[in-house]
């Protein structure tokens, strides 16, 4: 069973981000949304962890929530791939299942 | 858990196919605390009706979720209503598949001593393995 | 491929109402069919058809109406999440309906894949 | 002493209304006055009269009404939150009355103290 | 904000007292982030009313909160509302006392450079002595 | 000012209870309701927080939150004092403003 993950919440406010990373197996994919997008901005303190994450994980953000939050795509850590909302139904049709990490 | 809503399901025939020949692996994954909002409760509704569509279940209580089954709950001075007791109805919908990860029970100070029910307790990488099989993932 | 999509908060208050219904309008764009769209928690609240937003902000029970019109999508409420929160018939918006919670299990056992908005 | 109270959730939601509640009753058993109670944001759903809780749940809104009948209290709901929401006058509970933001304003400078409950 | 609500308040009188004869010193605090959730658009008009009433307001971004004023917002794409531009619009209604944790900007690798709007910024020491001094806080 | 905070969710999922220690002047009150109570339960990794911030700010926990969520008073860390509604009201007169931490 391959796995798309989703993050909603801000890492900087809410476990799920790290409960999300403790809890995907390698080689499945996180999808950053909605306030989650901000984990995916380099320069800050989750930068690291995604970095780290990106080496056994699949990691994509998407485009639009960064945009809303006023974060070009340029400010994305290195690793991470920014995807539209037909590339999350892409993602979800791709893997077996979707565990959006509430 | 209500008695002007639907009622509950009544407790299923011991078949091996529900009624459109399909069983899949449900997961419900509660990482809320009870009371401070209302997914515990609802969270609990919904598993009790799948029961009644003789799915393979398991509920996982993982982070603040592990409180949602601490005994001696007593909300009534606080004005809620006390749903705990529900979770014990769960074994006789053929619910049985409880988890608890070793981790968030540890972390807040909880043994399996605390739970209202008897739960199996999973650490990261069991938890990880359990979750990586599941076909369809309920949250809230 | 079938999808159903679970929404658990109401509009405005949380951005998973406008996710879901952006998936949901990308899916079909793509050729997929949704097999349903079922609001359960505060997410009932998206079928309140008395909602007035501001007119230079989006109208999403607006928006779930016109995609339940376009693409015939399943728009199903849940009864015991709407009687609590006060979300009766009088006040449904058209394209939902009204139904039990065993509408969302056979939304997961039908459908290819599930996908969960929330909190 | 005057208390306004300022109410930010939708009741059975979040735990925040009964807090506001059981606040606002042990306030005036203690003899305090309630100069208002404003609900704003989700919280306007408290005062949607067709809630109807299962029997053997608290009813929040039918709560707060009686709070409203007994002492008087002044329970003002946020009409810009109010219309966003779809909470009309046609679904107002008794006691609760709709009004602008400046009444939570006028709430703050005229008591002794603001009490806030949200998430 | 809208068109079909409340009015905006008008630009209030430059007079000494309210309509109340009572400045209390009301002290906004935004600690989420904008879009995910409706706090901080509706927060904002909340402190657009309050101008009107001549308060000594102070409007504070902390944690999170720090994000509502990132510059170069664009929602539409997702189908959201900008009103991102109606912080600039504060300091027309006298609302002009804006702060930032230093903290929470550093932590989450933003500056100055990244506000819409002119703000100060404080350490942790100075926003805590700051918080101490308000007669009125409202939080969401 | 003297102030009364309150801390209303888990310190496990949220910053708040985290935020309000860091901004709370000394011998300010603070008050845990609702889910914030559980910052307040001897055993849990927020014990050690809760007996240093007791060192210098009057630390209060809810009663009938604790009790709701199956926590008997006996389980509350030293140097917090359990309290009912009347008693968060009379905190609440007793300080010049409340500021809850949401």
């Amino acid at each position: 069973m391959s796995k798309l993950h989703t993050v909603n919440k801000s890492p900087f406010d809410r476990n799920s981000f790290d409960t999300c990373l403790t809890h995907a197996e390698d080689g499945s994919a996180v999808l950053l949304i909605e306030d989650g997008v901000y984990a995916a901005v380099a320069g800050g303190q989750t930068a690291a962890r995604i970095t780290e994450a990106s080496a056994r994980l699949k990691v994509y953000v998407l485009g639009p929530d960064l945009a809303a939050r006023g974060m070009a795509d340029d400010r994305v850590c290195a690793g991470v791939s920014v995807v539209d909302y037909g590339g999350f139904v892409d993602l979800a049709a791709e893997h077996d299942a979707v565990h959006s990490w509430l | 858990m209500s008695d002007n809503n639907e009622a509950p399901p009544p407790i299923p025939p011991d078949d091996d196919e529900d009624e459109f020949g399909v069983i899949k692996k449900f997961c419900y994954v509660n990482r809320k605390a009870p009371y401070g909002t209302v997914y515990a409760l609802e969270s609990l509704e919904m598993v009790l009706i799948a029961a009644a569509f003789d799915q393979d279940v398991s509920v996982v209580f993982m982070d603040d979720g592990v409180y949602q089954i601490k005994s001696d709950q007593a909300p009534e001075a606080a004005g809620m209503k006390n749903f705990s007791k529900t979770y014990r109805a769960l074994e006789g919908y053929d619910v049985e598949k409880l988890y608890v990860s070793k981790e968030s029970m540890e972390e807040r100070g909880l043994t399996t001593d605390d739970f209202l029910v008897d739960v199996e307790v999973l650490d990261a990488a069991a938890l990880s393995a359990l979750l990586a099989e599941q076909e369809v993932v309920i949250t809230s | 491929m079938k999808f159903s999509i679970l929404v658990n908060e109401g509009p405005f208050t949380h951005q998973c109402s406008d996710s879901a219904y952006q998936f949901t309008k990308a899916a079909l764009e793509k050729g997929h069919e949704i097999f349903r769209v079922f609001f359960y928690y505060d997410g009932v609240n998206n079928a309140n058809k008395l909602a007035e937003p501001p007119t230079d902000d989006r109208n999403l029970t607006a928006n779930w109406s016109a995609l339940a019109e376009e693409h015939g999508v399943d728009l199903v409420v849940c009864v015991a999440a709407a009687l609590r929160r006060g979300l009766k018939d009088d006040i449904l918006a058209s394209g939902f309906r009204i139904s039990g919670l065993g509408q969302l299990i056979e939304a997961g056992i039908q459908a290819d894949r599930l996908v969960t908005f929330g909190d």
